[in-house]
């Protein structure tokens, strides 16, 4: 039966996406299936991530728009799963939408329905706490960005349809049905929140400030009901001390589940932290068992969360929650380690809510005939985490077992992984290559600009009068064609565009409507198709930064738009049509590492038919986990690992280099070439290959001479040592009478600041195993966090059952060991116990996992990539591309990256496998056009262009005596850092280069209406600032119409000359605006704009002009409110200081241009 | 290295192999000299000084030149002088011509000094000179004293100058091999005697003149009596790598506190706490070591010089 | 490289107060941090704008020559501008601004930057440090590579002097190191302390004193070569 | 002297005008109070003209139109009675309601008009004049009234209020209708809530004040203030003043 070449995606969470976007990138048709009314899942409610503090959208939003975008993804909103047939490769399913009552075609998301409409409901994205219309749209940056009618709560008073210009909302349409043909089925549902109203837990529900900690995320958020304000719901006052209380619903037999929820410790520290941040008076209090911060970086987290922050820890979990009635404070009372009940008041407590599995999990598994474990999540094996019961249908994410977002996301590129072992054979053959027309020449025509300016409904028409604009516009030189549209963004006007373009043969286009960063992908399209090459296009903001922010001042509006529409023209004079590049791909694989990862990402490679070279340093492959019997799950480790080998050795696209050494990885992405010396006698082999996937693996922690008496007694051994005894000869085991272990050894020290992860559940793994093989054993682990999160939680509590006995110490007085005649004895002072002593025949020290250090290091010079402060390998974003290096065509998995259980590594080298297939299942690699070029007459050689780019596209070299300065047009990520700061000139950044920036500067500070002083120039990068710049337009947050912006890719692309030519021109104030120092989307720009802009800070005063007329400030994206605060303040504060010419000694210079 | 004559008292003292002391005297910014004389006349009557350093712009400070005090107390004084020259403030022609100065005034000894750099003394935009440095400022000096001709090889009229030169060397050092190798330096281009900068760990400095023993060249050790707090806290805090012991430092503080009002009773003390810190560790020095003398470095505290000497 | 630091735009601005068109020239030599084209602009930007605030109008043109203190280059590149304007603002180093002096008589060079000294480029810690004092007799053949006269403040030869504590030289309060102490550091790694050892006579100071020339692929005339035959 | 109130009519042109005319011409005699304004249909009469008359010191509104199916415009008289059953709702809130009466004359009843008028001005006269009008407290009813207005000048209530007659009687979009009562407690909600906005914005219109103090000055629940306080600020009629201590205010923002 013949493959079918397309997949089903069910859920539009970020698991979703990320399982969509690499099946899309690899070849495949994917249907992506969200039940609500937008993708973005749990994500998009969340206020900031951990361990980062990345403000969720800031990272969530360019994938979602990527995802919406994407030709090879078909986004199937509020529609859901009613039947499947048939089996893998070639399943036939039966989908239903509800009705939206509106075209998702037609419908532009201009927003004016849902202010017409009388109903107020409940904002379930707000979790309760605002009201929204009967129709709306989930949240202000959805996509696609479609409005729908919430039927419950509609009145069908028919307002909607009488505002709604675009004519798409239709109340007779009904709920569709449609069948697809897939190739394989990915499930990522996603999870609920514990919902502890049903039973008032904790007396949530009566008590008003006893809130669930998704609220509080909602409370936190700058986009939330209190813009950022914490507020207590009882009477809006801030909380002076708030308590979170950790495991509700999780780890509760009674409440809730079994289960640990894996996330809610680390949530509830950034909740802390971020509260903490935003209002500095805040007393965050935590209760929790134990904190299970197991991730990378996640143990600094809360270190910091208690040392910088002054969050407060305490070991006990709480009963009950009282109110005292009147304050609406509550009252929580709690036994200390050392057994005191204190009794303490809170003003507000924040409820840890687990994760429970999704309501429509239960007959979703039903439709799909997929087994369920008794948690009601989908049941799978530690060996194959992303396979279901049945063939064909993958599951990533919370659905299978809760987990953090790296994770997720490393789950769905290993599904994606998993398909691309199913329908390898079927891939591009559903992909409809769009045929687009030969691209017309200009170079060397005069420009003849087509300007189409967009009512948006009322938004823009409603304050600016389009009209005018467009005769003024009409009047301007070089504009052949101009033209007023209801909307420009709807289908029928681009094929209006289309017409326009050949009848007046334009040959650049500018449209004057919303944020180019949403819509300018869709005219570039549009006008491509038109024959005129993507990039001779500009678009001016004139509604989320013109008309929605200078509602009140409609003349100034029109003013202002008729200037940005003048600058966009200036622009366009001078765009140059720019070709994207094309390199042909090496359909070769390197991994370097024979371990379990390595392994498992040669073979999902090589069974897609590509060739594989796998190099391992050692003399055998296997890697660390050798000397591993068991999971705690009891699979048989040892018999995956000579499966593995078996496999290897047999695939004949597998070549394999043991006691390998690397000595040069040379080239980029597409084709690499690799060189390395092997055996003995050191044979020299050199080969090519389009990408590289680094599983280096690490290695188990060796206590220094003497720690816990290691080394100088033999009774003293490693968990991996007794494991080694259990299973080949535990006789030595009987005739001992107790054993102690001792938990992070070598972990969470200074030394390594971090959990290991996976030493707890092998401590109890092994305890059971010894329980079992000789039941009157009596076992004690001394451990600071048991971390078994997961399910691993159920093996901790059958520990206990089996009578192990747990006790806690902490780090400053770890167990001292001490030989007491022919047995050991073990002393500890703990918090709760106080001093104890043990006598024990055997000692297992659970050592923790470490990094091969100076290896990892060597390897890391020769790929350019970085490595963080323990030597691990650093993954380009710890959040949502933990399998990628920030340098393309580089991949990364298993324990190189940090600690992980087995199932964990398995599933990150299928991830890097899939996210390597994006890019070999592609014969030609087509790269942006965006980008910079070097002019090699002009450079002088002085590689100041090399320090400042952080991808190293750029830089001198010397080839055969020759001086080479080129840019790599392959990782060049069109940031502009380096044009910015070549002292020569020598480097050009295409489409935003000075020769495009240089005129808008002189149009924006030109002021050719009425008095519009003070003029300020702005200079906003594209993704925190402008973006920042949009929210305030969609919150409607009004500040002065005497800003001019002007979008640059990076603030850092921006150089000294071009702020100096906006005050030449004349410009009474300039404005920088960038990402916070972290968050720049090119890793560091903003560190380069920071040292330029103080330097001219430095010298404004002594050329004449007040150094308070120039403004740098860091804006992210969700900050609306502090653009259009910070847009007040300066051009009140320019105002003041009144005209630039006001401050020359002769007055009579005027500012001519 | 051929063993130049011992033209000075000091030197041939020295080579009898006979314990001796010498002091030290700072002329300041000042014309009147009485008071550099009076103190001379104070180290003669002891009986037990041989000779008497006279400094050359310490710290790089701009005081009164070295050669004159040195001629006037040998003259007036009658007490040999040590005549110290820096390099820091003049050239090889200027140099060459202030030694036939000195020496046809009769001054038998000249220390060669590199000189503090002019940037720490109080006229610190001064140009420094450092035509030559100290090794090679010996090196002019035995080609004058022993070939009777200057360092490009032109002959000096008249009979040939008798002058001993010695050299200085750092007990506290660290790392100490630079230095013992540079001792070795000058030693072979022709010094005759070492005198050591003040030393007040009395291992330190014993080691110090074991290592200096291979040159067999005679070596002063220099002491630095403490005349108060002031002083000594100044020594330990700003003279980097010297530390003066502690027991001494909080002995004197006690003295200075209790004796506030009473200036006599107060040196008494302080004379005393000098006393029992020094005259062991000279008496020590004296036995275990193959020391030629002390450089008593008492600058204007020439009373301690009898009572501390009066045993030796 | 000659490392050089801008003077402050006052001053520059004083020297060029009287003249209205001005031509700035950036230098693509060795001089550290680059003054290239781009520097030129944005330093004639800040004059046009300084002018401006006191209220005179002022015309520039920037452009940039591969090396202003090898005299034909800079001729045969600025040649072309010198008319139209009133002045040169130069922001190579000293040896620039003098040789556009001698090249063009007829019009005045002023320079834009303070030539510091001749350096090196420490990258990982972005400074610049004076490795070469060009003393015209080179010692670091006996010195293992640290040169005794830009390390050590009195230039000496026989060092260290009395001033070193724990290897750090007294001028600057003991925060530089001490080249000698370094120099003998080095030579024990290599066993070579013979060369420290070693005495090195007063040093011909001729070499080290300026005007200093050298004479390039010297042409000889026919006398002077009967004469070298016959010596 | 004895109270005199200052009585406003808005009689319906074809009914009650002529009715009131009737009277004339036959010489009933009837309180000189009533100060009439003629009006096209009884329809026409916006509520919140009410309210303004009631801020202006009016002590009583009579509103008359023809009886129900005499309407010259059919269905006028429908919509007047909807309209006044909502405005009665809000001056409940502020007992305000006996001052306004709706009543139906048709052009022959003469004397019904007068008798009506009559009874109006006895009724007002016992009740006193309107407290507005008492200079010192009568900022607590000034307040109060403006709230009204606003609220009856808000387009979320003008179009319910509008399409009531059609989407109990013909249906709404989707076929189905609605029931009265349904469609009653909605526009109760809708009154209630946007009173006590509008008492809100009032209340914080000069100075800046906490949840806590609004809710104690105009007798609602905190909670209830600050999810009112959220809806504001989401319209953009009020922004967080200054943030004291742990204490936020809230400060109405005039054009949002």
């Amino acid at each position: 039966m013949e493959k079918v070449g397309s997949v089903l995606v069910i859920g539009g969470g970020i698991a979703g996406i990320q399982a969509s976007m690499d099946l899309g990138d690899s070849g495949y048709k994917v249907y992506l299936v969200e039940s609500t009314m937008s993708i973005g899942g749990v994500m998009s409610q969340l206020d900031k991530t951990f361990p980062t503090n990345d403000c969720a959208i800031c990272i969530l939003a360019p994938k979602l728009v990527a995802a919406g975008r994407h030709e090879n993804i078909n986004l199937l909103i509020n529609t859901t799963l009613e039947k499947i047939s048939g089996k893998a490769g070639n399943f036939k399913v039966d989908l239903k939408q509800k009705s939206l009552y509106l075209d998702q075609e037609t419908c532009t998301g201009c927003g004016v329905c849902a202010q017409e409409c009388p109903v107020e409901a409940i904002d379930f994205f707000n979790e309760g706490l605002s009201k929204r219309a009967a129709i709306s749209v989930k949240f202000p940056q959805a996509v696609p960005l479609v409005f729908s009618i919430n039927q419950e709560v509609c009145i069908g008073c028919g307002f909607c349809k009488g505002v709604c210009k675009a004519k798409a909302i239709d109340y007779t349409l009904k709920d569709k049905k449609t069948s697809l043909n897939v190739g394989a089925v990915v499930l990522a549902p996603g999870f609920d929140e514990y919902d502890p109203e049903p039973t008032h837990h904790y007396g949530f529900g009566k008590f008003p400030n006893v809130v669930t900690s998704i609220q509080f995320e909602r409370i936190l958020s700058a986009s939330g009901p209190h813009s950022g304000l914490i507020l207590r719901p009882s009477d809006g006052i801030i909380p002076k001390k708030i308590a979170f209380l950790q495991c509700v619903g999780s780890r509760d037999k009674k409440h809730g589940a079994e289960y640990c929820s894996s996330v809610c410790c680390m949530y509830t520290a950034k909740e802390a932290v971020i509260a903490k941040e935003h209002m500095p008076l805040v007393q965050p209090t935590i209760f929790s068992m134990d904190i299970r911060a197991c991730g990378k970086d996640f143990d600094k987290y809360i270190d910091r969360a208690q040392n910088e922050y002054g969050v407060r820890y305490i070991r006990s979990r709480i009963s009950s929650v009282k109110e005292i009635s009147e304050s609406n404070d509550l009252i929580l009372n709690y036994e200390t380690e050392n057994g005191e009940i204190v009794e303490e008041v809170f003003n507000l407590v924040i409820l840890a809510v687990g994760a429970m599995p999704n309501r429509s999990t239960k007959e979703l598994a039903k439709t799909l005939g997929v087994e369920l474990n008794e948690e009601f999540f989908c049941k799978t094996k530690p060996f194959s985490p992303v396979e279901t019961s049945k063939e064909g249908i993958y599951v990533c994410g919370m659905f299978s077992e809760p987990k953090d977002i790296p994770e997720t996301v490393v789950e769905a590129s290993a599904a994606a992984g998993a398909v691309n072992i199913l329908l390898s054979e079927a891939r591009n053959t559903l992909i409809e290559e769009k045929k687009l027309p030969k691209e017309i020449d200009i170079i060397g025509e005069p420009p003849r600009i087509g300007v189409f300016v967009c009512h948006c409904g009322i938004n823009i028409a409603g304050v600016v009068d389009v009209a005018d604009v467009v005769d003024y516009a009409n009047k301007l030189p070089d504009v052949a064609y101009a033209e007023k549209n209801l909307y420009t963004c709807s289908a029928d006007t681009q094929t209006n565009i289309k017409e326009k373009i050949k009848e007046y043969n334009l040959n650049r286009v500018i449209v004057a409507s919303c944020t180019p960063r949403t819509h300018e992908p869709l005219f570039q399209a549009t006008i491509r198709e038109a024959g005129l090459n993507k990039y001779l296009f500009d678009l001016a903001n004139i509604r989320d930064q013109c008309s929605w922010v200078h509602m009140h001042e409609p003349k100034e509006a029109t003013e202002k738009a008729k200037d940005l529409v003048r600058m966009a023209i200036a622009k366009a004079r001078n765009l140059i049509p720019l070709q994207e590049q094309h390199v042909s791909v090496i359909h070769k694989g390197l991994v370097i590492g024979g371990g379990v990862a390595g392994m498992t990402a040669a073979l999902n490679l090589a069974n897609q038919g590509f060739e594989v070279y796998l190099v391992e340093k050692g003399d055998k492959l296997g890697g660390f986990s050798k000397n591993v019997y068991q999971t705690i799950e009891k699979y048989d480790v040892q018999g995956l690992i000579t499966d593995l080998i078996k496999k290897v050795d047999d695939h004949k696209l597998i070549n394999v280099f043991l006691n390998a050494k690397i000595n040069s990885i040379g080239g980029y992405v597409c084709n690499f070439t690799t060189r390395l010396t092997q055996g003995k006698n050191k044979e020299f082999k050199e080969f090519q290959h389009g990408i590289i996937i680094v599983a280096t693996g690490a290695h188990e922690y060796q206590p220094k001479e003497g720690e816990f008496l290691y080394g100088n007694d033999d009774r003293v051994i490693l968990q991996s040592e007794l494991e080694n005894l259990l299973f080949t000869n535990s006789e030595k085991i009987n005739g001992a009478e107790t054993i102690v272990m001792i938990q992070c050894v070598g972990s969470r020290n200074e030394e390594h600041p971090y959990c290991s992860r996976m030493c707890c559940s092998e401590a109890i793994k092994n305890a059971i195993k010894a329980k079992e093989v000789n039941p009157n054993l009596n076992i004690v682990i001394f451990y600071r966090d048991i971390r078994t999160y997961g399910f691993k939680e159920k093996f901790y509590n059958l520990a206990r059952e089996k009578g192990i006995v747990f006790i806690r110490f902490d780090q400053e007085n770890p167990p001292d060991i001490v030989k007491k005649g022919s047995r050991l004895s073990v002393n500890v002072v703990t918090p709760k116990l106080g001093k104890i002593s043990i006598d024990t025949d055997f000692i297992a020290l659970s050592a923790g996992i470490v990094s091969n250090g100076e290896e990892n290091e060597e390897l890391a010079k020769m790929l350019k990539v970085p490595v963080n402060s323990e030597k691990f390998f650093l993954e380009a974003h710890v959040k949502l591309r933990p399998s990628d290096f920030a340098t393309d065509g580089i991949f990364l998995c298993g324990t190189a990256r940090g600690s992980a259980t087995i199932s964990e590594s398995i599933a990150q080298a299928l991830s890097a496998s899939s996210r390597a297939t994006t890019i070999l299942s592609k014969d030609i690699l087509v790269t942006e056009g965006i980008i910079s070029k070097v002019n090699p007459a002009l450079c002088i050689g002085c590689n100041r262009c090399a320090e400042v780019c952080n991808y190293g596209a750029v830089g001198v070299r010397y080839e055969e005596g020759k001086m080479i300065s080129e840019v790599n047009p392959l990782l060049c990520k069109g940031c502009g850092d380096c044009a910015a700061e070549c002292p020569a000139e020598a480097i050009t950044m295409s489409h935003f280069g000075t020769s495009q920036i240089e005129p808008m500067i002189a149009e924006a500070a030109h002021v050719e209406f009425g008095n519009g002083r003070p003029r300020i120039v702005a200079f906003l990068c594209n993704w925190c600032s402008y973006a920042g710049a949009d929210l305030a337009g969609v919150s409607r947050y009004q500040y002065p119409p005497n800003v001019r912006t002007i979008r640059v890719m990076c603030s850092g692309g921006l150089p000294k000359r071009l702020i100096l030519q906006a005050f030449l021109e004349g410009a009474d104030g300039v404005f920088v605006g960038g990402c916070h120092i972290g968050d720049c989307h090119y890793i560091a720009g903003n560190q380069d704009t920071l040292r330029r802009t103080r330097d001219i800070e430095s010298k404004l005063e002594s050329i004449g002009i007040n150094p308070e007329r120039f403004l740098r400030k860091w804006v992210s994206a969700s900050e609306g409110k502090l653009f259009s605060e910070t847009m007040i303040e300066f051009v009140d504060k320019v105002k003041k200081l009144g005209p630039i010419e006001s401050e020359y000694k002769n007055k009579s210079i005027k500012v001519s241009k | 290295m051929t063993k130049r004559p011992a033209y000075s008292n000091l030197v041939k003292t020295m080579r009898e192999g006979k314990f001796l002391f010498t002091g030290e005297l700072e002329p300041r910014k000042m014309t009147d000299l009485s008071s550099i004389l009076h103190s001379a006349e104070k180290m003669k009557k002891t009986g037990k000084i041989t000779a008497a350093n006279v400094t050359d712009g310490p710290q790089g400070d701009a005081y009164t030149c070295s050669m004159v005090p040195s001629y006037l107390v040998q003259e007036k004084v009658g007490l040999e002088a040590i005549w110290q020259m820096t390099v820091r403030d003049r050239n090889r022609i200027a140099l060459f011509g202030d030694i036939l100065g000195g020496a046809i005034l009769g001054l038998k000894n000249l220390l060669a000094l590199t000189g503090d750099h002019s940037a720490l003394g109080d006229n610190k935009n001064a140009r420094p000179v450092y035509d030559l440095d100290s090794t090679q400022l010996i090196d002019l000096v035995s080609k004058m004293v022993d070939d009777g001709t200057d360092l490009e090889g032109n002959e000096i009229e008249g009979d040939k100058i008798e002058i001993n030169v010695g050299c200085a060397a750092n007990p506290n050092s660290n790392p100490r091999g630079p230095e013992i190798l540079k001792v070795g330096r000058k030693v072979r281009l022709g010094a005759d005697f070492i005198q050591t900068q003040t030393a007040f760990d009395i291992d330190d400095a014993k080691d110090f003149l074991k290592e200096l023993e291979q040159f067999n060249v005679p070596v002063l050790l220099g002491l630095f009596p403490l005349k108060n707090y002031g002083i000594a806290s100044y020594f330990d805090e700003y003279i980097p790598g010297v530390s003066v012991p502690k027991d001494l430092l909080s002995a004197l503080k006690k003295a200075k506190k209790e004796y506030k009002e009473d200036k006599k009773k107060r040196n008494e003390v302080i004379d005393k706490i000098n006393i029992e810190f020094f005259e062991p560790f000279i008496m020590e020095i004296k036995k275990t070591t193959k020391a030629a003398g002390i450089h008593c470095m008492a600058v204007h505290y020439e009373r301690l010089f009898e009572p501390l000497l009066k045993n030796f | 490289m000659i490392i050089t630091q801008q003077k402050d735009i006052e001053e520059i601005y004083d020297m060029i107060k009287s003249y209205s068109k001005i031509l700035i020239v950036g230098c693509d030599g060795c001089c550290q941090p680059p003054r290239s084209i781009n520097e030129a602009k944005v330093l004639a930007q800040m004059l046009e704008l300084k002018a401006r605030s006191e209220g005179k109008e002022l015309k520039w043109k920037a452009i940039t020559v591969l090396r202003q203190c090898d005299d034909r280059i800079a001729a045969t590149t600025v040649r072309p501008f010198i008319e139209h304007y009133d002045a040169i603002v130069s922001l190579s180093c000293g040896l620039g601004v003098v040789m556009m002096n001698k090249v063009f008589e007829n019009i005045l060079t002023y320079p834009a930057q303070n030539s510091l000294f001749g350096g090196a480029e420490n990258n990982a810690e972005n400074y610049f440090a004076e490795y070469c004092e060009t003393c015209g007799e080179c010692l670091l053949g006996v010195t293992g590579g640290v040169c005794p006269m830009a390390g050590c403040a009195k230039n000496l030869s026989n060092g260290p002097c009395g001033g070193t504590v724990g290897g750090k030289c007294e001028v600057g309060g003991y925060t530089h190191d001490c080249a000698w102490v370094k120099i003998w550091d080095r030579l024990r790694k290599f066993n070579r302390l013979d060369l420290f050892n070693k005495y090195r006579p007063p040093r011909n100071y001729r070499k080290w004193s300026s005007p200093r020339f050298a004479e390039i692929n010297k042409t000889y005339t026919n006398e002077e070569e009967t004469m070298e035959e016959e010596k | 002297m004895t109270f005199e109130p200052k009585i406003l009519g808005f009689l319906c042109n074809w009914c009650s005008y002529a009715g009131a005319d009737l009277a004339g011409v036959s010489r009933i005699q009837y309180p000189p109070n009533i100060r009439v304004i003629r009006v096209m249909c009884s329809g026409r009469v916006d509520p919140s003209f009410i309210a303004d008359a009631f801020i202006h010191g009016i002590d009583g509104v009579l509103v008359l139109g023809c009886h129900l199916g005499d309407c010259h415009y059919l269905t006028g008289n429908y919509e007047a009675e909807i309209k006044m059953n909502a405005l009665n709702k809000l001056l409940q809130l502020i007992n305000f309601s006996e001052r306004m009466r709706l009543d139906w004359v048709s052009a022959s009843e003469g004397n019904r008009f007068a008798q009506i008028v009559s009874e109006f001005t006895n009724q007002i006269q016992k009740l006193g004049t309107s407290p507005i009008n008492n200079k010192e407290k009568n900022s607590e009813i000034r307040d109060n009234l403006e709230a009204v207005k606003n609220v009856l000048e808000d387009s979320r209530l003008r179009g319910l209020i509008a399409r009531q007659r059609e989407l109990v009687n013909d249906g709404n979009v989707y076929g189905e209708q609605i029931s009265a009562e349904k469609f009653e407690n909605l526009i109760d909600e809708v009154i209630q809530n946007e009173f006590i906005r509008q008492k809100i914005i009032v209340k914080i219109k000069s100075k800046g004040k906490s949840v806590p103090t609004i809710a104690n000055e105009i007798g609602v629940k905190a909670s209830e203030v600050l999810e009112h306080i959220v809806v504001l600020r989401s319209r953009g009629l009020v922004d967080v003043d200054e943030i004291n201590e742990e204490i936020p205010t809230f400060i109405s923002i005039m054009g949002g």
